[in-house]
């Protein structure tokens, strides 16, 4: 084995094992420290197999019980995604290890290096098996570590497992079913298998059934009720992390087959885009459409920025969708910068959530003068998330518009420019009622976030000002990714983005926004003398004394239904309450189990049962 | 209904009480105590088709120690107009709500607890509609409530004892025309408020 | 601060869900300085979202003590106050207050006092429904008809001027009659300024009546049934717009309404929203224009005689002992002067009764709470609510 | 990035403020005539602003400052997007898309600013104007979605310029259905009525603008000035065929801007959701059949 080899192991087993190790140490703050380093060791390891040590392969020896070799090995766009992954992981585990201090401290820390090599293995698995067995691992560990030991969280948490687990059936059956036609498990040639095959049918109910269980993962309609309550309720620091980087995995999964397939044998094609893509190009428009609207009328800041999440989600599908080169590059593109601002928006949320353990928008307000850089971060976080130039979101947003201009979907567009105005929307009341406005009284005494959690989100911004000006350093590795994938590639230079039917030069617009900055400084310099209002209060209330009346800050800050004026413009829209959901899910699924229960209990012997575990067994058998 | 029939009903509802017809035509009156106005308002509301009440007023006979309440009725449908009257205890003034009756009166009532200091038992907000609410001085439409005198013990007491702020504005005008017209308001002032309304006013300006 | 809250009984859901924490209410002051309160008046309203919860009137920034005043000032000297208990609509004030001193001192006003008086109060209606109408447009945006209104009452003011020498305050009335005649051609003149006046109507129909947007606005916006404007003490056009056919110069004829035609026009039937009040207005302008005409007409008919009872020396006028109840249908309805005199040089007690304590105080309370604050200056402008006559 | 493009920058700063401001001016004098008013002279926003900035003004945080100038400068930044004649587009790319997300933050930073100062009524405005967004972004999107889809540019300059040669060529005839369309969804991008939902000020105290005063004030006015100048030149440049001159420019500007102040004067304003249905019944299914008509079935299309 050469040291490459080793290194990529590491990359997998490291995490995993330290993880276990860290499990027998007591201390809370030291599997903390254990978990940071572990994730920084990973991320140096990955960043010395950067260039070209594509193809480096590594295969455990057969063992007796497995079907397969357990296979991992550095592939353009795995690799890519590992690298990105792991950069924003060491930001959330700097954030963390200031999140859980004393009084925070959560037991996730273990399960959580296990899920990091978890992740790695999903973006480096060579073969299905293996990535069956890191997609499980990924399932469980982040299963526990939503749960993390309270009963609310622990429902959301189960209830997101039960749906991906769904998916994985599906999957599962997907992968069974190549098997049997190719006898291998290597995914490049069971997808050169799918690409290359005759039967149009086969080849999309293969990818139909990968796409449903990519689906659940990512959280695309109709699977988008998981995030409100998993995003919401998972450990605040674990937010940024479920929703920057565990939801992406179904889009890997998606380049990772659905594309090529679709590259080699796009069978019949409607405005250029074949049929599977383009279903799946409006269903994501659903989702972005829905997540939006939803998030539009959530109070709970998490559970917003969840829907929040969906609706971005919704737009990687739809550019992913367009079936073009430049939707791909697009698709990844939003992959990587959504990692950091929904990152780093949930961060600042945590942070807040950290020093005022409020969670409900409405009970907020007026932090920004007390949190500066927890307000700043999130600022940038939502100038990026509503795709505002010169920021990260923006050169992504721009790129998937052009990749629909280009193909001239132009409903699609239209139902993207609603979404996407419907952002603004709601990261705008989540800036008002959290960070502006009047501050409580009682909030008066809280402090900046600790170091550790500045830092991490001052680097989150540093990262999305960067990309957002020079957005070649992601462009023009995901333009190789794309060549060595043979899906195409992209016309774009450092700061250029060259689109289907005009450019844009980042730079220019940041410079031109710079000056445009300096101008009017100067202008307000020159103004008039400037004096500040010790007291918030002290402002127009058409003549009357607010506190003659008994109202204090918190009577004078509206935050609590936002856009009620708007609210009856949609009521057309499903608006998804998660808990009820998942009660009436609840419900649906104990009376399945007492009707299983009730088939086999009259007869009051074991015998049933087994007859009945055979008789679905045989079935199962003869369908597949 | 007519007015003559109506006092001859209401004679017999209310035998106690004095039902008279006043001076202008389709006018009445109705002299009754405060234990049962309640049921002449009543009966005039749903019997006798008094649907409207105008409003409330108060009046403060200061002599007779007592406290008048006046309420104004009237009939869309029989376009008769009557004045409901009760005196109470000027020292322990109170009187039974009739917001029951006519929801509007709520605020009347209110006024009228505000300005004379009658208790409504069982109106839901007695609290100052107009006045400041730390207003600790007597109700204000009392006849012993001397605005003057409130106003003097509110503000600097010099400003109005010493007539030189008059004289001095008149200094600025340089004008005696102003003079003149500064010293006769003073003097009416003076006149009608230092208990001498019988003098002819011969300051008139 | 011991300000109590009232809220009628159909709104304590909302308010135990706004109190079960006190942060999803807030609250925001409607006036007195805002730009859509009608004079120096507020509501403190307490919001959830948009929508009102509550509503805590805030009078008193008004309050001059007009009532205790007239008692300290001879019968004479109050028609400088009074004028100002409703600023828009001055004239039904003085002309109520010399009312009751006349019925008091037993004289009756000549009868070309009676027409002048009759005139001067129409087109005071005149101004006070242009304002009113404006007020509507100002109140939901409709900034030109504020304009455009203002300019038609201007030039009614100017005939004010005329005959009186005042614009606004015109303190023309005194018991016993007027204080003037009107001077030659003056009738001629209000013609005129009435025929100009007519000729903007189609204009101001188009501009207001039938805007498609003032309808949306409107429609539908706090509607109120005949039983609840009778019994809730609404008056005026508000109770006419209702259905209710009722107006003190035709049930309770003063001045010279006995011997004049006054129309009778109900925009609604049995119920009344905003377009209609609004409409309701619009109907007795033109009514009003019209009952100018027939007065005028026969104003000019009448012989000349004198304008004014004699009553002896105003300023050493006393009024014999008794009590006195006088009322006039302003534009807003119903305004009521009951006076008492003792027999002195002062009245003993002045008591008014302004059209908008029922509709500014009460109707607020109960129907404020579920309209959202875009309506509420288009709510209280509809309802014309004059928050001098709460003050006084 | 030569000092001769900054000064270039600098010399068009000046020239949309001057220009909005006058236009400001002049639709006052505009609005006061129909009411049969005198009305101010048509300087009088350039005296405004001076006596805005001359006085000491107060604010609640450094979020105040720090909102109002970023909006300033995100509407000066959008404008320097803005192809104003030939060779006259500053920044010289002129995306579409680049356009109406640099807006954005024009908003963003006056809602930031006015929400930081704490008063519910700012509060109140800028949730209706966020809200309005909804309505006319929408129409205004698929009018430019159909613009482009026919094009195959979604630069500004490409679509000003396809329109050179006449009248005939002008996007108001081949896109007459999306014109009327986007001079409804216009009228609630200026705020003007029946869609000033922000400012209403019988509703909320002028909203947004409630707390501003001296220089806040007056940044805010040169931001209505510059906003002004982007989005009048915005429909010249997508309807009226764009401009070779720059007076050309500026005289289509002030028949849009004219059109506008016209029906505002004449209008009441919406309720809020009233507003937002209204533009998608109408501003909205006139651009959706101009969208398919053009997309689908290329009607309209050379």
């Amino acid at each position: 084995m050469t040291q490459e080899q080793y290194l990529l192991l590491s990359l997998v087993a490291g995490p995993v094992v330290m993880g276990l190790l860290s499990l027998l140490i007591p201390s809370k703050r030291a599997q903390w420290w254990i978990f940071f380093l572990t994730v920084f060791a990973a991320g140096a390891t990955a960043y010395t197999l950067k260039g070209s040590h594509v193809g480096v392969q590594f295969a455990l020896p057969y063992f007796w019980l497995l079907p397969s070799k357990i296979s991992f090995g550095i592939q353009p766009l795995g690799f890519f995604f590992v690298l990105i992954t792991l950069a924003a992981t060491m930001m959330f585990a700097l954030f963390s290890l200031g999140f859980n201090d004393r009084k925070h401290a959560t037991r996730v820390a273990p399960l959580w290096a296990m899920l990091v090599g978890a992740s790695n293995g999903i973006f480096l698995a060579r073969d299905w098996f293996t990535f069956f067995i890191v997609w499980e691992t990924m399932s469980w560990t982040s299963l526990l570590i939503i749960g993390h030991g309270k009963k609310r969280s622990f429902n959301a948490g189960v209830f997101y497992y039960v749906l991906s687990l769904a998916g994985t059936f599906l999957m599962l059956l997907a992968m069974w079913v190549l098997y049997k036609n190719t006898n291998t498990f290597d995914i490049n040639l069971t997808v050169t298998h799918l690409a290359n095959a005759e039967n149009h049918a086969y080849v999309i109910t293969v990818i139909t059934l990968f796409t449903i269980a990519f689906m659940a993962k990512s959280a695309i309609f109709p699977f988008q009720i998981w995030p409100a309550l998993a995003h919401a309720e998972a450990p605040d620091d674990f937010s940024p992390y479920l929703s920057g980087v565990m939801i992406k995995y179904g889009f890997y999964g998606l380049l990772l087959v659905v594309v090529p397939v679709l590259t080699g044998n796009p069978g019949a094609k409607i405005s250029g885009v074949p049929v599977s893509l383009y279903i799946l190009g409006w269903i994501s428009l659903i989702t972005a459409i829905l997540g939006t609207v939803v998030a539009i009328f959530t109070n709970d800041m998490k559970r917003l920025m969840a829907w929040s999440t969906v609706a971005n989600v919704g737009y990687i599908g739809t550019a992913l969708a367009t079936g073009s080169p430049l939707g791909y590059a697009a698709a990844l593109f939003h992959t990587a910068n959504h990692m950091i601002f929904k990152g780093a928006i949930f961060a600042s949320l945590a942070s807040v959530k950290f020093r005022t353990g409020e969670r409900e928008m409405h009970r907020l307000g007026g932090l920004a003068y007390r949190m500066p850089v927890t307000f700043f971060t999130f600022l940038l976080g939502i100038i990026a998330a509503a795709g505002i130039p010169p920021l990260s979101g923006f050169n992504s947003k721009w790129m998937i518009f052009q990749a629909l201009f280009q193909k001239k979907l132009v409903l699609q567009a239209t139902g993207l420019f609603f979404a996407s105005t419907g952002a603004f929307l709601y990261l705008f009341r989540a800036l008002h009622t959290v960070f502006l406005g009047q501050l409580p009284r009682r909030l008066r005494t809280v402090r900046e976030a600790p170091l550790p959690m500045s830092l991490a989100m001052i680097l989150m911004m540093i990262a999305m000002l960067g990309v957002g000006m020079f957005p070649g350093v992601m462009t023009l590795p995901i333009s190789r990714v794309m060549a060595a994938m043979g899906i195409g590639s992209i016309d774009v230079t450092a700061s250029v983005i060259n689109g289907a039917t005009s450019s844009i030069n980042t730079v220019l617009i940041g410079s031109v926004f710079g000056i445009a900055i300096f101008f009017v400084l100067v202008l307000y310099l020159i103004g008039g003398r400037t004096y500040r209002l010790r007291d918030d209060m002290d402002n127009y209330s058409a003549g009357e004394d607010p506190r003659e009346w008994g109202v204090f800050e918190a009577q004078y800050h509206y935050g609590y239904k936002f856009y009620q004026a708007i609210e009856p413009l949609f009521r057309w829209v499903p608006q998804t309450q998660p808990e009820e959901l998942y009660r009436t899910f609840n419900r649906a699924l104990h009376r399945f189990g007492s009707f299983i229960d009730g088939l086999w209990r009259p007869a009051g012997s074991l015998g049933w049962s087994i007859v009945f575990g055979i008789v679905f067994m045989i079935l199962f058998g003869v369908v597949l | 209904m007519t007015r003559d029939r109506l006092i001859e009903l209401a004679k017999q509802f209310f035998p106690e009480d004095e039902v008279i017809p006043r001076k202008k035509p389709g006018e009445l009156e109705i002299r009754t105590t405060r234990d049962r106005v309640v049921g002449v308002l009543t009966w005039l509301q749903n019997e006798a088709g008094f649907d409207h009440l105008m409003y409330i007023s108060g009046v403060d006979w200061l002599e007779d120690g007592e406290i008048e309440l006046v309420y104004h009725v009237y009939s869309y449908d029989h376009k008769l107009y009557c004045m409901v009257k009760i005196r109470v205890d000027r020292d322990y003034p109170w009187a039974h709500t009739i917001h029951k009756l006519w929801a509007h009166a709520q605020p009347y009532e209110q006024e009228i607890h505000e300005f004379f200091g009658v208790y409504f038992p069982g109106n839901p907000d007695l609290s100052h509609l107009i006045l400041p609410p730390e207003w600790s001085e007597a109700p204000p439409l009392r006849k012993d409530f001397d605005p003057l005198e409130y106003s003097m013990k509110l503000y600097e007491p010099e400003w109005f004892k010493s007539t030189d702020t008059f004289a001095s504005i008149a200094n600025r005008l340089r004008g005696e025309e102003a003079e003149r017209i500064i010293r006769s308001v003073l003097n009416e002032s003076a006149r009608l408020h230092g208990d001498a309304p019988e003098k002819d006013g011969e300051g008139e300006a | 601060m011991n300000r109590e809250i009232y809220l009628p009984d159909g709104y304590t859901t909302i308010r135990k869900i706004g109190e079960r924490d006190g942060y999803e209410v807030y609250d925001l002051f409607f006036g007195p300085n805002h730009p859509g309160m009608h004079g120096n008046f507020g509501y403190v309203l307490d919001m959830m979202g948009t929508e009102i919860v509550r509503v805590r009137p805030n009078a008193g920034m008004l309050h001059r003590g007009f009532e205790k005043a007239m008692e300290r000032k001879k019968w004479v000297q109050n028609l400088a106050l009074i004028p100002r208990v409703c600023v828009v609509d001055p004239d039904p004030n003085e002309v109520a207050y010399c009312q009751a001193v006349e019925e008091l001192l037993g004289v009756e006003a000549p009868e070309r006092a009676r027409y002048l008086r009759t005139i001067t109060l129409e087109r005071s209606r005149l101004t006070a429904f242009l304002m009113g109408m404006g007020g509507v447009g100002g109140a939901i945006g409709l900034y030109s008809a504020t304009y455009l209104m203002m300019a038609d009452r201007d030039r009614l003011l100017d005939m004010f001027e005329a005959l009186t020498g005042a614009r606004v305050y015109h303190i023309f009335n005194v018991p016993g009659g007027v204080r003037r005649d009107a001077p030659e051609g003056w009738f001629d003149g209000v013609l005129k300024v009435l025929d100009e006046l007519e000729s903007n109507i189609p204009d101001w129909d188009k501009l207001v009546f039938e805007n498609p947007v003032v309808w949306a606005r409107l429609e539908g916006l706090a509607p109120i049934t005949e039983e609840e404007a009778r019994r809730g003490g609404l008056v005026g056009p508000n109770l006419r717009a209702t259905g209710a056919k009722f107006d003190v110069r035709r049930d309770a004829p003063y001045a010279a309404y006995g011997e004049l035609d006054v129309e009778m026009h109900n925009a609604g039937d049995g119920k009344a929203d905003a377009l209609t009040r609004a409409v309701q207005v619009r109907l007795e302008y033109e009514a009003t224009i019209r009952l100018i005409r027939q007065a005028i007409a026969k104003a000019k008919k009448l012989p000349s005689g004198p304008v004014r009872a004699d009553v002896g020396p105003l300023h050493k006028l006393r009024v014999p002992k008794g009590d006195a109840y006088s009322k006039v249908e302003s534009s807003k309805g119903e305004f009521g002067y009951y006076i008492v005199s003792n027999g002195g040089y002062t009245p003993y007690r002045v008591s008014v009764r302004g059209p908008s304590m029922p509709a500014g105080i009460h109707l607020a309370k109960t129907q404020l709470p579920g309209v959202k604050i875009d309506d509420v200056a288009a709510w209280m402008a509809t309802l014309a609510i004059c928050s001098p006559d709460i003050d006084r | 990035m030569s000092s001769k493009m900054i000064l270039d920058l600098f010399g068009m700063t000046f020239f949309y403020i001057v220009v909005g401001l006058t236009f400001m001016g002049l639709g006052r004098k505009i609005t006061a005539r129909l009411q049969r008013r005198v009305g101010p002279p048509w300087y009088q926003s350039f005296l405004d602003v001076f006596k805005c900035f001359s006085k000491t003004s107060i604010s609640h945080n450094y979020i105040m400052d720090l909102g109002l100038i970023m909006a300033l400068a995100g509407l000066i930044a959008t404008a320097y997007f803005m192809p104003v004649a030939k060779g006259w587009t500053p920044a010289g790319s002129s995306s579409i898309v680049v356009i109406l997300y640099l807006m954005t933050i024009g908003y963003l930073g006056m809602a930031m600013g006015v929400s930081a100062s704490g008063n519910p009524n700012a509060t109140i405005g800028i949730s209706r104007a966020l809200a309005l967004m909804f309505g006319y972004e929408i129409p205004f999107a698929m009018i430019i979605l159909a613009m482009i889809s026919v094009l195959g540019s979604s630069s500004l300059s490409d679509i000003a310029m396809s329109q050179a040669g006449g009248i005939q060529n002008w996007n108001i005839i081949r896109f007459p259905l999306g014109f009327l369309a986007a001079e409804i969804a216009f009228q609630a991008m200026i705020g003007e009525k029946p869609y000033d939902h922000m400012i209403a000020p019988a509703e909320i105290a002028s909203g947004p603008m409630v707390e501003l005063g001296g220089k806040f004030l007056g940044i805010a006015f040169l931001l209505h000035a510059v906003q002004l100048f982007v989005e009048t030149g915005l429909m010249v440049n997508l309807f009226l065929g764009g401009a070779s001159t720059w007076y050309e420019f500026v005289g289509k500007q002030f028949v849009v801007y004219f059109t506008s102040m016209v029906i505002n004067t004449v209008f009441a304003r919406y309720r809020i959701e009233q507003g937002i249905k209204h533009l998608w019944v109408w501003a909205g299914s006139f651009a959706a059949i101009q969208l398919v008509l053009t997309r689908y079935f290329d009607i309209f299309s050379r």
